[in-house]
């Protein structure tokens, strides 16, 4: 709880060794207050007075705020301040309803979310249904998933996985998060048909390719089309 | 393939009454996975010991029912209907000593694993659909302050950028020799000698303002031109040398030597 | 609707039997973090639980917030959410944007270099025009020269010198490195005989005024004003 004045005094003579810790809980406040979207901890940190340790700071400014009427979070991996979700019931009012996603949508989300990366024919498989081209189209647009790549394997179907948009939506610090997710792993349920010894029964939207994974290439903007004579391979 | 199933008749549909297993009503589901998925929870059981044979039975009675109501079944469900008239014979009949086939118990464990995962993936995206989600449950900052981008210079100059622009300058003073020395003060006695030029150039009235332009170097130093030079004037004026004329308060003044004649 | 640790909260001295205080500090909490813009009273008082005290709800909020990263503000009467003033500086970045200096202001540095300590009307009789404050300005925003102390002559012209700065922009060990007129002749920079008066005197950057120069007083954040009116004497 310092003011102004004090603050700018603790920058210029900094005392060696440690850093004004309730200065840099302050900056990073403020940071997060004001972004527009959530931000690392490597990016708080460039900002944070020299030496200051981002860790224990957002530790700290977590725990000050449980429980408030404001939280810190951790979504994708990132922080920012979300209201209390106690509190729906006072904001919904502000609330610009989302998009309703049809049943369909939905399942499909999961499925994505759930075995990424993961080819249009898995989803099928797994729903027992073909998946109409609007339903992904409709996820896309929502930002949630996105093209990953093309898996290495005969017709080389696009693969799909979600984003950190996603993350973000549904609250979730990283795709291990996911709910019930132990239980279907454990259950074996998250094992695909697909190349047995190369499947890791984890989900994963690391941006980087898995080894089945190829590029996507110069044809992203056609994936859909591409993909639609693969259905009955 | 069509997801759901369309009817061919306008007829009101007709519903076995008193159980609920059977009736027809396939515009909910999607696909046959879905329509056995119904059927198994309808067994009340754990889907891990689910009876196979059973939902096999289940199924194929639903699709009975759905003929004889005349309803036209989408061709994925009569394929999924086929498919489980050959399982459910081959779990009745006994299994044949070593054949090159999967076992009739294999088929119907990866059905039932299927099923499970259609299950399981249905109760995440329930699970997920339920998470508080942002703009529905939980709010960003509604006013963001975006991060101000101040642009900082960041001056460049080289040595020889500055030593250049000083040799620059004492080059023109080099050349600049010749003219007269700037002064910061113009002397009383400057001031005279250009009064003097004055009258003996010019036999009519001058204006004196015009006339000494020509001395002021810079404008600072108009003010000690003009100070010099009237007081030089007046001077002069005492002295007989120089007429001077002003036709107004603050108008310019002429001056001319008081030899000439006036033309008037 | 109150959540098990809120008690934690309740540092606010709630008397007892009024609504709870702490549930009412939260949802406003939430509510002005959320709000697109700054909110009036009477807007927040419509979202609280019923029979609270609006102005003492935003009273404790802006208590609570004294001192942190993040303040709670009046603006036009209404109350907003705001980053504290004195860390206006973490939400701006620096964006570097190289310039270079006027021919003018390049030339009136080399005079200062030279002939430090300078006076401007110095600078002006060396270079025949007279020196802009523009050019000045921009030359003490370089960091590159300072003033150094008033001349004692007639009207205390300010002197104008070099900083370490400037030596360490230009590379230069000390302003006596700084080539002479023989040797930005030999260099080809100059042509022509050098007139013998045409000496260059030794600059001195010392932080030790030289016996003809004061010290700048009290007068420091006006000199260039002070100094415009010497022109005219």
């Amino acid at each position: 709880m310092k003011r102004g004045h004090l603050a700018i005094l603790t920058r210029t003579d900094e005392a060696p060794g440690l850093p004004d810790r309730a200065e840099a809980v302050r900056v990073a406040e403020a940071i997060l207050f004001a972004a527009p979207a959530p931000m690392s901890a490597d990016e708080i940190a460039a900002r944070l007075p020299q030496g200051a340790d981002v860790a224990a700071v957002l530790a700290d400014l977590r725990a000050t705020y449980a429980g408030r009427g404001v939280n810190l979070v951790r979504v994708a991996g990132r922080w920012a301040f979300r209201t209390a979700s106690d509190l729906a019931y006072v904001l919904a009012r502000d609330a610009v309803e989302p998009r309703r996603l049809s049943r369909a949508a939905m399942e499909t989300l999961a499925i994505i979310a759930y075995h990424q990366p993961v080819t249009r024919a898995e989803i099928e498989e797994i729903r027992g249904v073909a998946t109409s081209k609007g339903t992904l189209d409709t996820l896309l647009e929502t930002g949630w998933i996105r093209l990953r790549g093309r898996r290495r394997a005969p017709g080389r179907p696009v693969t799909y996985g979600t984003t950190p948009t996603f993350l973000d939506h549904f609250g979730l610090d990283a795709v291990g998060d996911l709910p019930g997710l132990d239980e279907l792993k454990g259950a074996g349920l998250l094992e695909g048909r697909v190349p047995q010894e190369l499947s890791v029964p984890i989900p994963s939207d690391d941006l980087a390719l898995r080894e089945d994974e190829a590029p996507l290439d110069d044809d992203l903007f056609a994936p859909l089309e591409i993909e639609a004579g693969e259905g009955g391979a | 393939m069509a997801v759901a199933l369309a009817f061919d008749e306008v007829e009101p549909r007709e519903r076995a009454e008193g159980d609920p297993a059977l009736l027809v009503d396939v515009d909910g589901f999607e696909g046959p996975l879905d329509l056995l998925l119904e059927l198994a929870r309808r067994q009340k059981v754990d889907l891990q010991r689910i009876s196979i044979l059973a939902l096999a039975e289940q199924y194929l009675h639903f699709v009975e029912e759905a003929r004889r109501l005349r309803l036209e079944l989408a061709a994925d469900y009569l394929v999924m209907a086929a498919w489980l008239a050959y399982l459910k014979s081959r779990l009745l009949l006994p299994e044949p000593p070593k054949s090159e086939e999967p076992s009739a118990a294999d088929l119907a464990t990866a059905l039932a694993l299927r099923l499970r995962r259609l299950e399981g993936i249905r109760t995440a995206a329930e699970e997920l659909a339920a998470r508080d989600r942002l703009g529905r449950d939980v709010f960003p900052r509604g006013a963001p302050e975006p991060i101000e981008v101040r642009s900082r210079p960041l001056w460049e100059a080289s040595l020889f950028d500055l030593l250049s622009a000083y040799a620059r300058q004492r080059q023109h003073q080099f050349n600049a020799r010749v003219t007269l020395q700037k002064r910061r003060v113009w002397s009383l006695a400057e001031a005279r000698e250009a009064l003097e030029r004055l009258i003996g150039t010019a036999g009519d009235w001058t204006a004196l303002d015009a006339y000494l332009a020509a001395y002021v170097a810079r404008p600072e130093q108009r003010a000690t031109v003009l100070a010099s030079a009237l007081s030089a004037s007046l001077e002069m004026v005492r002295e007989g040398q120089l007429l001077l004329r002003q036709d107004a308060p603050f108008a310019p003044l002429y001056a001319r030597s008081p030899a000439a004649e006036a033309p008037r």
